[in-house]
């Protein structure tokens, strides 16, 4: 199993659940976060005094699932999530060991 | 007797009292979020602790006996012999114990403003401490001073129709003294303390704007022309105010900000306070305007030119505002608002804004060097500002224990 | 003069004035994060433009020298001539210049509460235009019409105690006519635009219901036997249509919400305004119970249906509400209460509802026509909507350069 | 009639009327996160339903012809011939629906502050019930008794300026009746139930403080010397509870908080309430002193010692408050004060002193008794207490179908 | 080294906290998510608009562990954190090369 | 390629970051947490009612790098992170298998 975390815009949020849904993946868990890299910050002023915020709010949506459908997973997060502009996100992926539903005690791909 | 002089006063002095929770707002939307509710605190102890000094002591220190004009004597100490009947020397057509209400809770706000500028690093007991000296040598005399019969400003001919230097300027300078003395905030200019919750500064705003036409009309002591007059100025000053901000920001910078808008908003409200009772509403929209513009100036320029950590802008906004405030009232005053005021420089009264600058001069000279001594002998038995670990933790949790949003439930 | 009277309607302004702090909140809560710090802005700008352009030319042209039954004469520019004396056509016992201030905050508040229908995508230099141009080209000459001496709608008989037409319907159908020409906000219906921070709404309710006291029953002029029935008015329909709103949405989607409350009370407190000075208090029952139902329905039903995007209300609850208060002042008035008033459908004069009916179709036409010239004018200097890339990053960011809560310090 | 006094009342009850969306801030910020708009909607929901109450049936059961000592008649049913003439039996100086509409406001607050007993796990439906009939069958009686002519505490010589009995004695002990029954919240003591957001409970504090003047100074029913001496009892008691809350915390635990210094402010103003007419601004210290005391003691050492789940004390500030405020009035009060007052204990007639002894007892009999009886015959109808899952996903979901905050947008 | 992912109920926290606790387990960190899954979510009316509410608040323990704690930590955190109703939550287990502790220098095993 | 994550006081996020950055590490996402570990936790007392507040804020770094780059992130961050005091937190490394970057769709280390 493997684990795919993507760094979105807050924006694009709802639309990449949507999708996923659709293309059959419904479990998720999603954390706000905020992130740099090469977009930019945007310069405050607050009486006065200036404050660039070099960290942009961002949201994390990791998925995990079953090795054959991480490429799905990837290509319609990265389709959804485009705008074609610097900040769009990475994505990660990783290996996970192992799985557990904690409701039923079930682990390995049929927890999923 | 009035009762419709004494129904406005009651009610001004409520809404006087709630500009100090309002400040506690102003203030701690301000701070970063591990300050918050020691921010509030500074507001919250000053309501407690002043309104007992001010029934016990402050308020025959102000208004009681003149002392060679210098301070008022202890006739009314516990308030003994203020009671239901007017006292004609001060407010012939309300009860003697409103107006010491009244004048209370102006006692009160007065020492909270200046913990706008030791926001973030000063230690509990320190501030107790400071707050009580400030309010009885700094507040009680300088009141006196101006307002109390005999006070040897009042005498001068010095003109303060609300406070601008009872309140404003003395917190103000006070303010740049307790900054200095204190240092600079751990990481300043290098971590961000951008404000952590701008609409509650904005509702403390809001609560300031409301609870100053209490401040400023009720001190006319009677609901007449003279105290709609200065509804009216006080209103008008704080709206040309935040425009003169909003516009000067937007040139300066490219943005109008909402918290430029609300400190342009308190710098006109300061700068109108001691004018309002004696210029005409055109005369509020000229010293609003410029009110806003030289507190700008002073907070976004001069402190950073300087240096000194003002975190919360006490000096920049009471100091720099109180001062431009005290001087236009002796260019814009006349008579013809308020016969029982003077003329100024503009109606052809050049000597007026002599004496408006010496009464400046006087207090400014007084509260730096008063702070500067209160501060000193307070050092001597406790520390004055929290160990580097409190600050790096933050008031709420070091001092008092703690916090002020569980995000986690 | 009165100097109860005078107490009186100078609190009643500084309770109006405070309204407009609380509409930021009321309208603030309901936006996204995003948008929190430039919805405000609406409501404080508004309270700092149209301040000044009330004293210079505002007053004068809803309140000055008949010109036609149209507009008012320039007579008091400037406020020139308003002074502490009494003005006896409006207020006998009241100096002039606090009738003067009082009017101001309702001119104040009043396209304060457009900006609710355009929430979330107006360019702010538009809105600034706007709403000058609106003051001046709607608010003001309404205000002649209905209240002014020689006032068409006002000679023909209309009753419109507190502002049923001036204020809710002007600025009600202005609203829908604004959200129309701006279009709807991006992504609606798709993504959640649920409120940010529903506690920070109902402070705001709390704090219009307050000031709401001296909107209706400052209204009377005085603190007399009808100021008071005018305040029991006020609440009785607020807390109706609370209720009615609580119970309509139990019955409708199975559970009663705290914003709808809070709605259902602003919808009571809007359809008592024209009618509070002239019905007994179990009319105001009624005039309430029915407030809060149509409105629920205008809000609920009607708009999804139509499909404009009213953001937060304003036509909803002001325009909707505020039609049914101007009809219902037409049915329930009865010269018991105020015999400067007229009897309604209820007590026998069906032609009242007539003359209200009429006052409206005036109000809104006027109104309707006025906002698509104004902004259809504005457009052709400034551009009225922000970019997409601004709407998507939020108002606060893209315009004021601020955000509203900074949630990692 | 006198336009200073209604003017003064008119306000007073504005700011009262204030004081529910306050406490609603107040008990708001204490709950947790999932729980704000459930709390909220308790204290508008009695704003709703009680305004309705009041002027159909409960005035003239509190202030109607008296019935044997126990009750008002049913003459002013649905306000009639409540009217804008003053009535002389209870305020001869303001219009008869101005003091109706005065009372109506402690007849709102009282069930609201009941809530915070049962908070976060009773249902509405049931709150909603209970809160009608306890104001119909305990309110309106014990407000009859104590303040209505004829009434048998008020023949007795009880003496209860502003509602100690009436308001705080009655709300109190009845909440700990309401809590017991309710039983405790699940995970007491094993969870954090620590407050989710403490500036709004500070906010809260501070319109309590500022509507309590309305509360306590409108009680003297005029602008006059005795309103002014209220106001600065009310102040100097509530600041002086502060101090004292801030002091033992201080002793006890090491650090004073802000929750300690609003919590202490609270108590105050609960202590002075029955005695702020009666007594001089030194004797208020002392109220103030003890009243924050005994109620820290209440509810930081008594409630864990008990074990009952009062969750945002109710009891311990308001029933333990009032009760000493009650006693406290026949300890300190003068007819130097107030000429229509009596004598305490302090001023050499014990007698008083047995009185107010007399009148606690029987109001916390009355209340106990007739709490237990509403919540029974409640229960008979319909649950009183939410299920476990709707309690663990907190009222503002599993009640009201909202949440409080958007915390992604 | 392992590392354990709990997306668990919020209520269920302090439980799962000191059951570990008692445990031996000390270390962890948690972070506030919101998720969705075979859970459904709610629908939330404001002013008569319709907002259903997918994605869910949870609550996410991060915990680093040795090799042969892992079941131990997996049993613990199953059994606390079970309602048996539908949002009980997973718990994902996945390999950690390396672990340092910042004030020490330490890492590896010791580091824990 | 490697995920680093570091576990730090909320103070040392701004010079995590910039000392990252002066590093050449440009792209990193931070969430707010709070944890336990060897730092004991703080009590707070409301009305008289203590609460010990186990789980102490802190924040989350991630970076992901190219594998040559691990030691240096690792040791700018235990450097910069460090007071010495218990609480300064825990660095975890573990292996990505792959990177996307939404975007350009490119993947892999190009992607970083
Ligand atoms: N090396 C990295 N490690 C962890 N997070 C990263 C890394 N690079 C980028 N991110 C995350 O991805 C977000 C977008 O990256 P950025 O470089 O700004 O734009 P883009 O992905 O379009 O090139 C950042 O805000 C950050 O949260
Ligand atoms: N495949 C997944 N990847 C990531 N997180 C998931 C996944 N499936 C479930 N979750 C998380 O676990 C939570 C509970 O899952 P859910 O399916 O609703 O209940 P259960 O675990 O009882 O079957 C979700 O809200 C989500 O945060
Ligand atoms: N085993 C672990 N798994 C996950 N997070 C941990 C673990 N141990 C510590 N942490 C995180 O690191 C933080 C600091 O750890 P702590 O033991 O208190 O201090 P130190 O790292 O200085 O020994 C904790 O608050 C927690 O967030």
């Amino acid at each position: 199993m493997k684990k795919i975390e993507a760094i979105i815009r807050p924006g694009k949020l709802d639309n990449v659940k949507d999708a996923l849904g659709s293309n059959g993946v419904n479990g998720l868990t999603v954390t706000q976060v905020i992130g740099c890299g090469k977009q930019k910050g945007n310069t405050q002023v607050y009486r006065g005094v200036e404050y660039t915020i070099h960290l942009i709010p961002k949201v994390k949506i990791e998925v995990v699932v079953i090795d054959s459908d991480v490429d799905k997973v990837i290509e319609v997060i990265t389709q959804v999530a485009r705008t074609g502009e610097i900040g769009d996100g990475k994505i990660f992926v990783s290996s996970v060991d192992n799985v557990y539903t904690i409701r039923t005690g079930a682990s390995g791909e049929q927890a999923l | 007797m009035d009762t419709g002089d004494t129904a406005f006063i009651l009610v001004s002095s409520a809404m006087v009292l709630l500009m100090t929770p309002g400040l506690a707002l102003f203030y701690g939307g301000m701070v970063r979020k591990k300050n918050v509710l020691g921010t509030f605190m500074h507001s919250w102890i000053a309501i407690g602790l002043i309104s007992l000094q001010w029934i016990l002591i402050g308020f025959t220190l102000a208004f009681g006996t003149d002392q060679h004009g210098l301070i008022g004597g202890l006739d009314w100490l516990g308030l003994n012999g203020v009671g239901m009947d007017p006292n004609a020397d001060y407010a012939a057509t309300i009860p003697a114990i409103v107006f010491m209400a009244f004048q209370m809770m102006f006692a009160v706000i007065t020492p909270a403003l200046i913990s706008g500028s030791i926001a973030e690093r000063m230690r509990f007991p320190a501030f107790i401490l400071f707050m009580l000296l400030w309010a009885t040598f700094v507040y009680d005399p300088v009141a006196h001073w101006v307002w109390g019969i005999g006070g040897f400003l009042r005498n001068m001919g010095a003109l303060d129709f609300a406070g601008g230097n009872v309140v404003h300027i003395s917190s103000g300078y006070s303010a740049l003294v307790a900054a200095l003395v204190l240092g600079k905030r751990k990481g300043l200019g290098k971590e961000s303390m951008a404000p952590h919750h701008l609409p509650m500064t904005v509702l403390g705003a809001g609560l300031l704007w409301f609870g100053w036409f209490g401040f400023n009309a009720g001190s006319a002591l009677g609901a007449n022309g003279l105290a709609g007059m200065v509804f009216v100025n006080t209103n008008t000053a704080a709206a040309a105010a935040a425009i003169a901000w909003a516009f000067v920001e937007r040139i300066h910078r490219g943005k109008t900000t909402m918290l430029g808008v609300a400190s342009g908003a308190i710098s006109g409200l300061v700068a109108i306070t001691p004018a309002c009772g004696f210029v005409t509403p055109l005369s509020s929209i000229f010293i609003g305007l410029v009110g806003g513009l030289v507190c700008y100036i002073a907070i976004s320029v001069m402190k950073a030119k300087f240096g000194y950590d003002d975190a919360l802008d006490a000096f920049g906004c009471h100091g720099i505002g109180g001062t431009w405030g005290a001087l236009a009232t002796g260019i814009f005053a006349t008579k013809t608002i308020n016969s029982a005021g003077a003329d100024g420089l503009l109606y052809g009264n050049v000597s007026q804004l002599g004496i408006q600058a010496t009464s400046v001069l006087v207090t400014v000279v007084f509260a730096v060097v008063a702070t500067i001594v209160i501060l000193k002998v307070i050092g001597l038995f406790t520390k004055l500002r929290v160990s580097e670990e409190q600050e790096a933790n933050g008031l709420d949790l070091s001092l008092h224990g703690e916090t002020a949003y569980s995000e986690f439930i």
